[in-house]
């Protein structure tokens, strides 16, 4: 239970810059992987050069930062006002070039990240229950981050213009927003998730090209599940993806084997551990076309 | 209230859809040449029939379609000119809305989604410390069907309550040029009266009003000036009283 | 005369990008050793990469054989590759000596005299790897693997030596980024010991969890090459520290012909290579053996198959010879990672779990 | 209220219920048209008219109750199963295909249901086969019911132009003759006149005048000169509830009627 | 405009002749190439048909290749290997799978049709790779090659590419007739107006689910055609990867453009091709040009080819495409 949860977090903080960028401003921008990963090569570059885990962190933060600024300025800004499908191609055309760029830099070997010296060791949160100190910060890097995502979106004003730049952006620029200076911040803002993310996720799975693409996908299934928008829904979607996951690996083959011959579980099991997330997502939309807090009628 | 300076004043504007940007030529131009100046605290009216460019100089006017040829001026500031085959220069749209343009469009385009509550909020003037300015229990009070709805999206409302959101949502902005094109469509007609009593309210607070309407009748008893328009050209101007005696205007370009 | 044309069919990009630049630097230093030639003939070498797909691997074999006439053929990392390209170049009379995969498939039923499975057969490691466990008395150990056929190869590997108790076999998924699950699974279960084959990130993912959640204390990480070279341990860092593999092959095995492949590739790119890099080395001086031993002659097949079979080259990995099957009967060894003298973290030899030791499949080979 | 007409209506809606959350948009209407008839369905802003026309249509479910159109159950059958049975709509807002000629706009009516399969090429495979590979532009027949439908909401000359290119009293009556395509039996109307002059205002009442012989109407609008000028009979909804029905006379006269929506504006 | 008109079958046209002049130019091994592209293109022109004319992004294409190739990895393995019984039976199999899928994912729009195509196709990629008969993840290798009967097989390279390329053209007239008829312009007009068109009395879910069953078919024909070709099936045929390739084909090449998708499948594979001979990075010129494209030639390589002329329908079906997207 509690690993599904911390896994949904995980989840959480990886879909959290997109379900600004995409969610919010309708911008399907897939090399947000990309700057996930930009994000993790620079902290365990930083951090292992500097020995100092927040000094890779803030690198990480400033190096995206740039990097995306530059990358709105000269390309995603030009397709605020172009359909999902330019946008999925060119932000496509975005990964293949980073995806070189970071061989080009790195090589294709994964690169060293470690957790801060000072999270090392296991804490018990239970009697009996030793848990990664590194995850639980983790976990609550992924709720402040969903609260105030949260908070950002549908409680401020901030939140209101870029839905309305959004949806309708000639006629929010009617009512005096900069859509432009707005969307630009919010990208950037994205782009910082991303790196925080990145940088965070660095130390406990592996540095390397590609990186971004994978994590790629959950975060969308998980931003679908949720309906587009909502960051409710985008956060209930996660947990509910980290469980579903983590039961389909964990629990499904203990129930299969008090069922089916063992021969027959093994060729089961691994099926529905890979097909979970994915049956999870297509159920749900089978009932509910729209996701499960469609935020937009 | 000076009359001698004009709160907006446009001259000479050419306009049209699709067409090279400041070529002026093109396969749809629409309007020819149109001159235009409102006073503060003036209520000026387009009128003509369906398609002679009342909206389309709307949009001009707000920055939405480019200015092939003319100059448009908005208090002290140039907003936009272009000659032909000459420099362009104009403001992007938010900055016309900022320097205290504000339109309800045809059409309504409300956010489908933000909440009515959130249209009322979100673009609203803080910094107007007025006693009239209008805030949330202002708007309200003018539409109580909003206060009703306040959650729904902008597109969970019917066609009328949209169109009371829409101008609600100008109104937040307390703009100094207040511009309606078609408010009234679409609403039954108790709250038509409401919002001709409103306007005249705001008429009479000194608002600056820009209007297209097809009642023109309720017009003439609110508007203090009327231009004509035919094929994008102002065909007819004057004060209600010179429309009112003018039947051959009605006739030629109003198709009553 | 016209020169001996190999094909490199190289992961250079994909998800195996990391041992298919380790063979990319292998090669290219063997074949800076060897001159641009092999046995001592003009040899050229047509590089391409596969991204990691079969199909592409495929298309790019079909070119190779079509087009540019190749002689031999060498350089993709992972067992599904090897079985897409093999028809073509079996069809087409052409050598595949594999610097990396070796697949049951081609060790038993389906075994050619064109494919020589130069490095190991896939299950090796694993027994390898149970042996030790069994000799070592460790009471019961707990698998993981991701879930393919390999995943279930190799684990079907360790099995078969294995003498314990195997507390649970568990599957993941292809391309897993977090294991909590399964470190809970591991903390309930209390093993003596864990075996993993978790290739690539995932690997590197599950060591550094796994030390995380602070399992390292009680439990013993063994697994394979894969997830124990050079490529690993820069990824996860002193995380790492004591974990077991085994393998065919080490960079401080003795003899003189690693001992110079060794210091060859440390002065070229500055560090300790890989089984990678070790195998398609060794892939390369294969052909220049037999080039040498045909003076030439690549288009007598006979010769070139009877000449690769005779391994007539000094071998990196100590004792090695061909069985039946055309894969390898020889040692395999224990290591451990430590910090070397030079504070080095790095792979150290500790002793051979299985001497001259042949694959499972030979028997199933009609050859 | 249905009682009057129940057994001879061409159109009867019995009970109808629709809830959007909390709020009850339809509360238990029931309405019957008669053949011939133009019946206008007025209320203030909100009232729930658009969304009984959705209902009618099609394009919400009800909660509860029943739609008859000439005997046929129309309430759980599909949009465009209703479309067959007789059932024809317009939108509140102008829903055309901007995108496309006025020509290519009817060509996709009438192909729709007006335009039958030349040849008599029956049923089965051969239709499936004509619906998927015969060239349209080809299809001389169809064009020609799309050019008469053209003509008659007078779009004759704008055959070629964009939809969208359209000045707005054209696309609505674009938009109607789109409707009309199917001949239906009843046409839904939602505020035709919505955003037009009076010019164009007066051209389409003339035209709805001209429709009534061939079809009943149920006709929505806020203009209440062209309500007067048109209804045969007029129900007033109000928060969902039809509050009254009657004559244009009385609904007129209704004190009610004019508290809730007419207000003192003068429709003469 | 004239040259845009005649340029598809000049290309069709030297198509036909290449095998028979390919050898005295040496260039034997680019028959089996161009064959290989022919049979994306294929693909690629069924996805361009729902994508483009149907407004249905489905970022999930390639299950139904798989589909068609595991059909006939099944079959083969079973004893059968006329290629017209095999590839007939892809087709059918696939288009009945999409048939299926589509029962559900039609029911979303927009970007959940996207992630729901997508999520349809990784779960048949998992049961691929689970399907250990047939090889699992390793693959299949197909023994016996596909036969035409009278004596040929796919092994004789210029008869094999003689049946594909003549399919590929069969399958482009009958797709050119389909946009033109009537079933094509009602696809259109669900794609542009899907509410307006129920009003119309079009019953939009068959439309869309006859088109997207269309499209998987011939997705499965070519997922068919390219075990044939390969002699050789595998999952990662059917990775999601694989989709976004081909949806990246058709865009290169113009959605809602005719030709759109061979053009695209023949640009990007031959780009893909030349690059990669030139440097490892070679996903990098590829991203370059990708971007590019976006923002130079929206209309795609087949739309830069149409020209100027023509401009209101070509620009008035890519405008309709962005409402629809
Ligand atoms: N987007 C557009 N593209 C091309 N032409 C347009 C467009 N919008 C309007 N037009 C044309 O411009 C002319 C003027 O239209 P405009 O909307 O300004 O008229 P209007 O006076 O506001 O009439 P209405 O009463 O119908 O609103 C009309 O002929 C119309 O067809
Ligand atoms: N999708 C929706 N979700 C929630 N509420 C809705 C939705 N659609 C309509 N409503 C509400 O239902 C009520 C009835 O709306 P409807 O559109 O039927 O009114 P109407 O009588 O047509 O009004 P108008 O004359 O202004 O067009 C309105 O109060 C509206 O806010
Ligand atoms: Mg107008
Ligand atoms: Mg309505």
């Amino acid at each position: 239970m509690l690993n599904g949860i911390g896994y949904g977090l995980m989840l959480f903080l990886l879909a959290a810059g997109l379900t600004l960028v995409f969610g919010i401003m309708d911008v399907m921008n897939l090399a947000h992987g990309s700057l996930f990963m930009g994000g993790a090569y620079v902290a365990a570059q930083v951090h292992t050069s500097s020995g100092s885990f927040l000094a890779g962190l803030l690198a990480a933060l400033a190096v995206v930062l740039l990097v995306a600024l530059a990358l709105e300025a000269l390309l995603v800004r030009h397709l605020y006002g172009r359909d999902h499908l330019a946008q999925v191609l060119a932000t496509f055309g975005i990964i293949l070039v980073a995806d070189d760029a970071v061989k080009m830099i790195w090589g294709p070997a994964p690169l060293m990240a470690s957790s801060p010296t000072a999270l090392v060791e296991p804490i018990e949160v239970l009697p009996g229950l030793p848990y990664p100190s590194y995850r639980l910060l983790i976990l609550g890097v992924g709720l402040l981050v969903a609260l105030g995502l949260y908070l950002l979106v549908n409680h401020t004003r901030v939140g209101m213009l870029v839905r309305a730049g959004a949806s309708n952006r000639a006629m929010a620029e009617f009512m005096g927003v900069r859509v432009g200076r707005v969307f630009s911040g919010v990208f950037l803002l994205g782009a910082a998730l991303a790196a925080l993310a990145g940088a965070l996720m660095g130390p406990i799975t592996a540095v390397q090209v590609g990186m971004g693409e994978e994590i790629l996908i959950p975060a969308l299934v998980v931003l679908v599940i949720g309906g587009i928008g909502s960051v409710r829904g985008a956060f209930i979607a996660a947990l509910l993806v980290g469980l579903v996951d983590t039961c389909g690996r964990a629990f499904v083959p203990m129930a299969l084997r008090a069922v089916l011959p063992p021969a027959a579980v093994s060729d089961v099991a691994p099926l529905v551990a890979g097909l979970a997330m994915y049956a999870l997502m297509a159920t749900v939309l089978a009932f509910k076309p729209a996701g499960l807090f469609p935020a937009r009628g | 209230m000076s009359l001698a300076q004009a709160l907006l004043d446009a001259e000479g504007i050419e306009a049209g859809y699709g067409a090279a940007v400041g070529s002026g030529e093109g396969a749809s131009q629409v309007l020819f040449g149109i001159d235009l100046s409102i006073r503060a605290g003036e209520v000026v009216t387009l009128l003509g029939r369906n398609g002679m460019g009342k909206s389309t100089t709307i949009k001009t006017l707000i920055g939405a379609l480019p200015l092939h040829r003319g100059r448009i001026r908005f208090g002290e500031t140039t907003v936009a000119a272009a000659q032909a085959g000459g420099p362009r220069q104009a403001l992007r749209p938010d900055a016309i809305a900022r320097l205290g343009v504000a339109i309800v469009p045809e059409g309504r385009q409300c956010f489908p989604n933000l909440t009515v509550e959130e249209h009322l909020i979100a673009f609203a003037d803080t910094r107007n410390d007025q006693r009239e300015a209008w805030d949330l229990g202002k708007l309200y009070a003018l539409f109580p069907r909003l206060r009703e709805r306040k959650h729904h999206m902008g597109n969970q409302l019917s066609g009328g309550e949209q169109q009371m959101l829409a101008i609600a949502r100008a109104l937040s902005t307390n703009p100094r040029l207040l511009i309606l094109d078609e408010a009234t469509e679409g609403l039954a007609p108790v709250i038509r009266e409401e919002i001709w009593k409103c306007l005249r309210q705001l008429k009479d607070l000194g608002q600056t009003i820009l209007v297209v309407d097809k009642y023109i009748e309720r017009l003439l008893d609110l508007a203090d000036r009327h231009l004509v328009l035919e094929r994008g050209r102002v065909v007819w101007q004057g004060d209600s009283a010179a429309l009112r005696a003018d039947r051959s205007v009605w006739q030629a370009y109003l198709g009553v | 005369a016209d020169p001996v044309k190999v094909g490199l069919a190289l992961d250079l990009s994909g998800p195996f990008a990391v041992g298919g630049a380790e063979a990319r630097d292998a090669i290219n230093l063997a074949i800076k050793l060897l001159d641009n030639k092999l046995g001592g003939y003009p040899a050229e070498f047509i590089q391409a990469d596969t991204a990691g797909s079969p199909d592409q691997a495929r298309q790019i074999v079909q070119r190779f054989v079509q087009r540019d006439n190749i002689d031999f053929f060498t350089g993709p990392v992972p067992s599904n590759i090897a079985l897409a390209v093999g028809p073509v170049l079996f069809g087409a009379k052409v050598p595949y000596i594999s610097s990396n995969p070796g697949p049951s498939q081609y060790a038993g039923e389906q075994c050619n005299p064109y494919f020589f499975g130069l490095s190991y057969q896939n299950d090796t490691w694993d027994e390898a790897a149970g042996q030790w466990a069994s000799d070592q008395k460790v009471k019961s150990a707990f698998l993981i693997a991701p879930n393919y056929p390999a995943g279930r190869d190799h684990l079907g590997g360790f099995k078969r030596t294995y003498k314990g108790e195997i507390v649970a076999e568990v599957y993941g998924k292809v391309g897993q980024i977090d294991y909590a699950a399964e470190l809970a699974q591991i903390r309930a279960a209390k093993p003596a010991a864990v075996f993993f084959f978790l290739p690539g990130a995932m690997g590197i993912n599950f060591i550094k969890q796994f030390v995380a959640a602070g399992l390292s204390k009680d439990v013993r990480l063994i697994t394979g090459p894969a997830s124990a070279e050079e490529d690993t341990i820069a990824a996860v860092g002193e995380p790492i520290l004591g974990l077991y593999s085994t393998s065919p092959w080490s960079h401080d095995l003795p003899n003189a012909a690693n001992q110079k492949f060794v210091s060859e590739f440390r002065k070229a790119y500055g560090r300790y290579p890989t089984f990678y890099a070790a195998h398609a080395y060794e892939a390369i001086m294969a052909m220049d053996a037999a080039v040498k031993d045909v003076k030439g002659k690549v288009d007598d097949k006979e010769a070139v198959l009877k000449a690769l079979k005779a391994a007539n080259f000094a071998s990196i990995k100590g004792s090695f010879k061909y069985g039946n099957n055309q894969f390898p009967i020889q040692d395999y060894y224990l290591r451990v990672i430590e910090k070397n003298k030079d504070g080095v973290l790095t792979n150290k030899t500790l002793s051979t779990p299985l001497k001259s030791y042949r694959d499972a499949y030979y028997s199933q080979c009609k050859m | 209220m249905s009682a009057t007409t129940a057994t001879t209506a061409l159109f009867q809606v019995q009970g109808l219920v629709k809830h959007f959350g909390a709020l009850r948009a339809t509360d238990d209407v029931s309405l019957a048209v008669n053949a011939g008839e133009i019946h206008a369905l007025i209320g203030p802003n909100g009232a729930g008219k658009s969304t009984l026309v959705n209902l009618i249509s099609g394009l919400h479910a009800p909660d509860a109750g029943r739609i008859t159109l000439d005997g046929v159950d129309l309430t759980p059958l599909p949009m465009h199963a209703r479309v067959r049975a007789g059932l024809s709509r317009c939108f509140q807002i102008t829903s055309i295909f901007p995108k496309v000629t006025v020509l290519d706009n009817l060509l996709l009516a009438v192909q729709s249901s007006g335009g039958r399969h030349p040849g008599g090429s029956g049923r089965g495979l051969p239709r499936v086969l004509h619906t998927l590979l015969a060239d349209r532009a080809r299809d001389d027949a169809l064009h020609a019911q799309a050019v008469s439908l053209a003509e008659r909401v007078g779009l004759g000359g704008r055959l070629e132009r964009l939809a969208g290119t359209l000045p707005h009293g054209a696309q609505r009556q674009l938009d109607v003759a789109l409707a009309l395509a199917a001949e239906p039996k009843l046409l839904l109307l939602d505020e035709p006149m919505a955003g037009m002059g009076p010019e164009d205002s007066e051209r389409m009442t003339a035209l709805i005048q001209t429709l009534k012989q061939d079809m009943a109407i149920l006709l929505i609008e806020h203009d209440m000169k062209a309500v007067f000028a048109l209804a045969d009979r007029i129900s007033v909804l109000v928060y969902g509830k039809v509050l009254t029905s009657g004559s244009v006379d009385e609904i007129r006269g209704n004190p009610q009627v004019q508290a809730v929506y007419l207000g003192t504006e003068d429709v003469a | 405009m004239k040259l845009a008109r005649w340029l598809p079958w000049v290309a069709l046209l030297l198509l036909a002749v290449f095998p028979l002049v390919a050898p005295s130019l040496g260039l034997d091994f680019y028959v089996g190439f161009v064959r290989r592209v022919l049979i994306f293109a294929l693909a690629a022109a069924g996805l361009n048909f729902i994508l483009g004319f149907g407004g249905l992004a489905a970022l999930g294409h390639c299950g139904f290749l798989g589909v068609g190739a595991y059909t006939l990895v099944a079959l083969a393995h079973s004893g059968v290997h006329s290629a017209w019984l095999l590839w007939p039976a892809a087709l059918l199999v696939a288009a009945l799978a999409a048939a299926l899928i589509g029962l559900v994912a039609l029911r979303t729009r927009g970007v959940y049709f996207i992630m729901i195509t997508l999520a349809f196709a990784q779960m048949l990629y998992y049961v691929a790779v689970s399907l250990r008969p047939y090889g699992g993840d390793d693959g299949y290798n197909l023994v016996t090659p596909t036969s035409f009967g009278v004596g040929l097989n796919t092994l004789n390279d210029s008869v094999f590419y003689g049946v594909v390329l003549a399919l590929f053209t069969g399958a482009m007239l009958l797709f050119n007739r389909a946009t033109r008829s009537r079933f094509g312009h009602a696809l259109m007009g669900v794609r542009d107006n899907e509410t307006r068109m129920r009003a119309l009395g079009f019953p939009v879910g068959r439309i869309q689910l006859a088109a997207f069953a269309i499209a998987g078919g011939v997705a499965g024909l070519a997922g068919a055609m390219l075990v044939s070709h390969n002699n050789f099936a595998s999952p990662s045929m059917m990775h999601w990867t694989q989709s976004a390739t081909l949806l990246v084909m058709v865009v290169i090449g113009g959605v809602g453009q005719r030709w759109g998708g061979p053009v695209g499948a023949a640009v990007w594979i031959g780009l893909e091709e030349i690059v990669k001979a030139y440097t490892d990075y070679w996903h990098l010129p590829l991203g370059v040009l990708l971007v590019a494209i976006v923002f130079l030639a929206p209309r795609g390589i087949a739309g830069l080819l149409q020209g100027r002329a023509r401009t209101t329908r070509a620009a008035t079906s890519a405008a309709a495409q962005e409402g629809a997207a």
